[in-house]
């Protein structure tokens, strides 16, 4: 499929002396002039995928362009998927945004782009290796020089852009560059000209009309843009999607699934990547009747979360890498008095304060393993945006239902990833939470011994008159403490067997391609999407190659050695270290489940998601 | 007993609440150990408040003090050490309709707990919070506490300590808690009264109140007992009668005045220091809620998560 | 040889109603009578070893007792260890003492006792079934009622100890019991009277004239106790070792282990069962111009302790379970600034608070993975008291030439055991602290990406004039912040370099058996002694099995795999649960490592070390 | 330069500190963000002191504010959020030789790290701490910090913050700190001022300045600035100098007259609350080293070590 569409870009090529000729010269007001019909004058054929690379300074706002330019095609029937960059001081900086659109389902943002629009000559000569060969490259003529940064055959148009929103918007126009990219782009994209009109007025309601003003004469600049020769060949075929898709990133994701999880209640500190999601709760709960908390540090924000389930309220803490590491105790203490409990752990680059902005997935052992004693808690891990979404009912059920603490993994790479999904059915994604406050009977034991806790949170009157204590300490099934041989043995097991029920009852994990054979890739959380592409790339090429996904960390499924055994190469594909054994972090959970020791591990540690290439290299030099 | 009489009632009358029914485990405080007076005193306070009693919840962190909720039969939890401010602080704010009683010692609370003093605090949730300070790490057998005494001989400072103590009062003037107290367990019906008015009080209401610990620290507390040759200072409040007598009470509203009394040298003195009147968090976050809904009339959880998918549409 | 044992035992077994007799009637002043010579009247084999379990409540002084009768035993040429429960609550409560005294090296506590001391009734009932058969019962007459509750075959001595003491000591005798009871023990062990006095006032020192004289008589009323028939046959052997024993507990040893490994600077929180180390160090360092904190928090204590090893002195942190998982966050940042660091974790029971005053191996998974983000640590486990000195020189040195946190694994079980054990050659064992103040020439670079690093603490001039910032963001080889994707790869594999180095010096475990056949054990820490007694015992009885014993957990030696290959069974042996996967801790480790499946655990959560017959049995029913 | 000059000294002349000695990394920070005139008043206290260079330590926590080592060419630590206080304690007591400088915001210092405040001031180690406060969560991008004016509007409050913010000096005041000073970015000589006064103490100083964030809550000191109307009211100390005007000068070892001013309305005051004497933690160390060691005259660290064992022997 690929080579397909390289072979059509191929057609398109032109000979690096016929460059830089498509830039109109001079400028004028464009605002007048009457709209261009690209389908009519155009023989080209239309793309089922495009990749845009944005790459400017954070002041150009390349982000909000980029986002309002994902929920265009979100809107117009596409599916969509992003990458962005988040420069490591306030201040600003480099930004990058990258956009693949397309009419079928979008597993990664793309390896490289079909489109580099640059705005600087160092954004040009930093992304150009990042464009497909016969790409696209928009810049601005007036800051940048292709000649000789480029190479043979990049389709070239350097456009006046600075100077046509300066006559258009009249003076400096530091702003509005995006504004007529997003216009230009969604003219050539073929995508609606209202929509793009509606939403840039949606996003930009609450300010002065003289912004507005200047918002639609930028954007119909773009809309606009009177092209002198060739215009760029990036029409999108047809939406093959419903429009009802919602465009949404990660973290709103997981904020709005633990709404509709029924999660009224939470707390946390503010902490990148993962603030975000008690932004949007704390603004959002009020409206539930229920409370979201910024603490003064992880460690209260654990208490206070467990504090709201202990009052039979589910509730959520959510952070990143140093604030799970301060959450340990208190996480344990969960385990051992069998509290219901979510913890959403969106990891970035670490050990310690590592690289706050950047991916990675070396949280796992850690969430399996972080705490002291024997105290196994639920991991669960978000594969993409949609999934942010869908997880959070089933960590809800199973914290629930098993009275555990379950922690989401998800990661800076799918908090501020965009992407176009289909609006969850609300008849059956909406838990409505209900507190209980049953009287219990006379035989009413807190912690039967074969059989699942269920808490009487206070307000239920014990009809026994013996009212439990909630404890850390070990207990027997009563609540009272308890340091007995016999006992502490009885609720260790007691303890475990829950995780072999719920073991039992998870599905053996979702497999694509053949359940034997030479390679099996197993991902995990984000690294879903390039190890499928890659698998689905393989396939396409005639190579034969399987593809497992664990969404349960833990407990891990064990059945799956039985698959494992099939396949004669065996790797996980992570971000984290892959550490002096070979063995990435699930690649080490996996090996000590099955004790399978095929197991090794695609794995790096470059702040960068996967690209598929990188997938495919991997694998052709093991 | 007649027939008729076994019949089951059909409306149930609210328990009665009685020191019988509350006490759960003989409690393995040792004998003499200050802490079980504070525990008399808080049967009492239930005993005198009669609430409903599925709604109380007696809570602590780690160390002798808090083994206290075992000895309760109420709803109850015994959390980590340091920990249970917040913890009881989230379960306020989720379920206002319960009365939090928290317990804990001076380690628990001005060591490893130090900072969740001033963060409840600011918060103000609707809870009662008694510290019960021996000036010492008795759990753990005989180790300094932020609150012992300057030249105190303990496992950790077997030449006597040298940091300077914490002054309890100071330090929780300080963090601007609306009801804060002080007593001592060898005088149960001013540990009872302070209870009683901390629990009276709307928001984070704080005591603490002095509990020998006979086995690591007998005697700490000699110089309030009048037995002793001590003083039990009592706290005048203002009564705002005009007269001039009152010029020298006590204003509970003057948070510079009750620094001062804070600073007199020890024992100092008993009763409130400070008594004012702030929203709740509970009440502050309800008033939220209820200004989203009323720009909201008849919206359901439904009607708002849909709305905001609207907004990603 | 446990056979052999028994029979001697048996030969001298009476019928049930001979039971009885041998109590004197009547009291009087024991202390005029003549010394009374054991060896003269006595026809018994003399014994190579022997357990003797001490009943009471925690008020008898039971413990102080059998710490004395331990130092004595040490003194006089024989090994011992100890074995004790400290009472959950402060207020007292049962208390029990156990020692194993013997002319050869003593591996383990003793699962039975050859001696019973009781001194209540619940006491004796509580504990009778840990009498081996025709082992020697001694119970206060005042207090037991042994009839019906000894097995038969029992030889059962009750005193009238209460009276004894009441008459020697005038009034309600209290106190002296243990006093009482060192002397008989001592006398009937074949101990000097000389050497037991001196101990007792060694003790005594301090105290008034009038304790010490009580002291002295109820020692007295003890040693010359006149048996009127057939006294308890329990006369030890010979002692084989050199009288320069030292006779310690485990906390101490680690304490003095730390002094003698050069470290003068440490801070902890108190927490039991570990507290005593940092109670020990409190006491001793200023003589070292050392100085110990108290912190207000495990936080506080291990950035402290990190603060000092950034000064150029290694230093210390102690703690047990709570406060490890409180110290992850520190912990991690010391791995990536590559900070020298011990770290003692004295373990007990779990999770959470669990069981504060009992033994478990539960805190292995967590001191390998338990901060976020791949930060690897070294982690040691000691075996024994005397090897929680020594390993102590070995974790200083690792700190220091790799520049790593190193966790040293203890536990409550170690932490309370005496063990008797030779001197430290002091030639060889002793670290002088030596703090580096050296100018770096100008082209030193803090973090080499192909060496090890080695910092230049503060009062280091650099010659350069660029001075380091050590950090927990990612950096580069100037120590300067860099998140660049190539950096962070580099680094990363810096960091991990070392562990490869490390590993490779490590040498292979210790082994004793064949290293190839049907069974091997596998211990770490304090699982050692009754692993390998359960192995010697195997292999007494003519079964074969090996024992391989692991000291370094973390980075574990990969080569292992080559000798588990070669057994048909391997079980590791440690003490917390064996989980969903039938893998304790360390057997989780060493699958994910060597991918070997047959591991499997013999694992138990009661709170209680293991005892031989449980592994015996474990391996027999497997 | 003839070839006699070039030959190298034999001994090393101390370095003379100059701010292109010791200016590091161009700052990150944003343009006109309060933190640069902290740096700036920081380099020219370094050139005025002229310490030895190695043995000047320029520690932090993790914010904005606490990028400043990276600033500084001196020995220097970029430690976790909240917790540098305990490491620099430590350095403290384990190298007294050493001149510790230690930077960080208001929710370093505030929230997170709020209770090692009270213990540092415990111990009274020898460091100087200066909280640069901008009364937000700069480095996370605006949400609510514990020092946010009430109704502040963040991420983490839009509809205005609710908690009762924490009075810095009131804080400060309360932990028993021997030096408190309070000063604004927006004043470098002040700063500068302070900074000196504060070196010079022997202990824990400590030094709340305000440093405005502009990106994220501009405008939020001019009630301060003389220039927008506002008032910079400077401290004045007694001088016990016996005239009447002193009398209303404050005694900055006046602790409950400190915590008066400390009430005083918002922007309050500026200069040095609380100055007193107690040893440092490191005296008091020093000390038990020679009571313990005056006792064993002449006896090595062998000795000492062979000493304990025999006691185990
Ligand atoms: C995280 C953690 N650190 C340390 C301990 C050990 N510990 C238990 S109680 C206690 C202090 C008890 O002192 P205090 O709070 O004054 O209570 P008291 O026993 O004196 O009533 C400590 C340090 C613990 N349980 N958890
Ligand atoms: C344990 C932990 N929790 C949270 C964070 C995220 N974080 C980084 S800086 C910061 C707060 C910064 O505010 P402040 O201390 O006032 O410094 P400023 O940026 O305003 O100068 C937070 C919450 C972190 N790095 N580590
Ligand atoms: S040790 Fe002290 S505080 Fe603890 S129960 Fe005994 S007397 Fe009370
Ligand atoms: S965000 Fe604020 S505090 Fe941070 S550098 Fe910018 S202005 Fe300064
Ligand atoms: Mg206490
Ligand atoms: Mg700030």
């Amino acid at each position: 499929m690929i080579k397909k569409e390289l072979l059509i870009f191929e057609l398109f090529i032109i000979k690096r002396t016929d460059l830089f000729r498509e830039a109109p010269s001079g400028s004028r007001r464009i605002i007048q002039i009457p709209k261009f019909k690209p389908q009519a004058n155009l023989n080209v054929s239309k793309k089922q995928e495009i990749t845009i690379r944005l790459a400017g300074y954070s002041q150009d706002g390349i982000q909000s362009m980029g986002s309002l330019l994902a929920k265009l095609a979100g809107r117009s029937g596409y599916r969509v998927m992003t990458y962005m960059t988040i420069p490591a001081t306030v201040a600003g900086g480099n930004s990058i945004y990258q956009l693949r659109i397309g009419n079928r389902s979008i597993l990664t943002p793309g390896d490289e782009a079909d489109v580099l629009v640059a705005l600087y000559q160092d954004s040009l000569e930093a992304h150009i290796s990042l464009l497909k060969a016969g790409g696209v490259l928009l810049c601005d003529s007036k800051h940048c020089q292709p000649e000789g940064k480029v190479p043979d055959g990049t389709h070239v148009y350097a456009l006046p852009i600075t100077d046509l929103l300066e006559s258009a918007l009249g003076g400096h126009a530091m702003k509005g560059k995006n504004m007529f990219l997003l216009g230009m782009l969604s003219r050539l994209l073929g995508l609606d000209d209202a929509k793009v009109e509606d939403l840039a007025l949606e996003r930009f309601r609450k300010k002065d009309e003289s912004v507005i003003q200047n918002v639609r004469t930028a954007l119909m600049a773009g809309l606009e843009y009177e092209w002198s020769g060739r215009r760029p060949d990036i029409h999108l075929d047809e939406a093959k999607h419903s429009c009802e898709a919602v465009t949404m990133d990660g973290n709103s994701a997981v904020a709005y699934g633990l709404i509709s999880a029924g999660v009224r209640y939470g707390a946390s500190y503010p902490i990148t990547p993962a603030t975000s999601i008690m932004e949007v709760l704390i603004e959002e709960l009020p409206k539930y009747n229920g409370v979201f908390l910024q603490t003064e540090d992880e460690l209260a924000a654990a208490a206070a979360a467990i504090g709201m389930s202990y009052g039979g309220n589910l509730a959520v803490t959510s952070t990143s890498g140093p604030g799970m590491s301060l959450k340990m105790e208190c996480l344990g203490w969960a385990t051992m008095a069998e509290m219901p409990l979510i913890v959403v752990d969106v990891q970035r680059g670490g050990p310690s304060t590592g690289i706050p902005t950047q991916v990675e997935q070396s949280d796992l052992l850690q969430s399996v393993y972080g705490s002291h004693g024997d105290a196994p808690r639920v991991v669960l891990a978000a594969r993409d945006v949609e999934e942010c979404f869908s997880i959070c009912k089933d960590a809800a059920a199973i914290a629930k239902q098993y009275s555990t603490p379950v922690v989401i993994l998800s990661d800076q790479g799918l908090s501020t990833r965009i992407e176009a999904f289909d609006k969850p059915d609300w008849n059956t994604c909406i838990v409505e939470p209900k507190l209980d406050q049953e009287a219990r009977p006379a035989d009413f034991v807190p912690y039967p011994a074969d059989a699942l806790t269920h808490h009487a949170p206070p307000g239920c009157r014990i009809e026994s008159g013996r009212y439990p204590v909630m404890t850390g300490l070990e207990h027997d099934t009563t609540s009272g403490p308890n340091p007995g041989p016999a006992n502490h043995m009885t609720m260790t097991a007691k303890r475990r067997k829950k995780f072999q029920m719920l073991e039992e009852a998870t599905p053996m994990p979702e497999m694509l391609g053949d359940d034997q054979g030479d390679l099996l890739l197993i991902s995990w959380g984000s690294s879903f999407g390039a190890t499928r592409e890659a698998v689905m790339r393989m396939e396409a090429e005639g190579r034969k190659a399987s593809h497992m996904h664990l969404r349960t960390l833990y407990p891990l499924k064990r059945e799956i050695r039985n698959v494992l055994e099939r396949f004669k190469r065996v790797y996980t594909v992570e971000l984290n270290d892959a550490g002096i054994y070979g063995a990435g972090q699930l690649a080490t959970l996996i090996r000590s489940v099955t004790g399978c020791d095929r197991v090794r591990s695609i794995a790096k540690t470059d702040g960068q998601t996967f690209k598929v290439r990188e997938i495919l290299k991997a694998v052709a030099n093991a | 007993m007649s027939e008729i009489l076994s019949i089951e009632p059909e409306i149930q009358l609210p328990e009665k609440i009685t020191k019988k029914l509350l006490a759960a485990k003989q409690p393995t405080w040792c004998p003499g150990c200050g802490d079980h007076s504070i525990l008399a005193a808080y049967f009492k306070l239930l005993e005198k408040l009669q609430l409903p009693r599925e709604k109380i919840v007696t809570l602590s962190g780690i160390g002798c003090s808090s083994r206290f909720p075992y000895f309760v039969n109420t709803h109850g939890v015994h959390f980590l050490h340091g920990r249970i401010l917040p913890f009881a602080t989230g379960l306020s704010l989720s379920r206002p309709d319960l009365h939090l009683f928290v317990f804990s010692g001076d380690g628990d609370c001005f060591s490893i707990g130090g900072n969740h003093l001033d963060h409840t605090a600011r918060k103000n949730p609707n809870m009662t919070y008694l510290i019960m300070d021996n000036t010492v790490y008795g759990m753990t057998k005989k180790q300094t506490s932020p609150t012992s005494p300057k030249g105190f001989v303990s496992k950790t400072d077997p030449l006597g300590s040298i940091d300077e103590p914490i002054n309890p009062m100071k330090r929780l003037i300080s963090t601007g808690a609306t009801f804060v107290a002080r007593t001592s367990s060898t005088n149960i019906a001013h540990v009872m009264q302070m209870l009683e008015r901390a629990q009276a009080h709307k928001g984070f209401s704080v005591i603490e109140c002095l509990s020998e610990c006979t086995q690591f620290n007998k005697g700490s507390f000699e110089g309030l007992n009048p037995r002793k040759g001590g003083e039990y200072r009592i706290i005048e409040e203002k009564r705002f009668d005009g007269t001039p007598e009152d010029e020298n009470r006590h204003d509970v509203t003057d948070e510079v005045a009750a620094y001062r009394l804070a600073d007199e040298p020890w024992p100092g003195r008993f009763g409130v220091f400070i008594q004012k009147d702030r929203p709740t968090r509970s009440e502050a976050s309800a008033g939220i809620s209820e200004r989203v809904r009323s720009r909201n009339p008849g919206k359901t959880d439904r009607d708002f998560l849909v709305e905001a998918f609207e907004s990603f549409a």
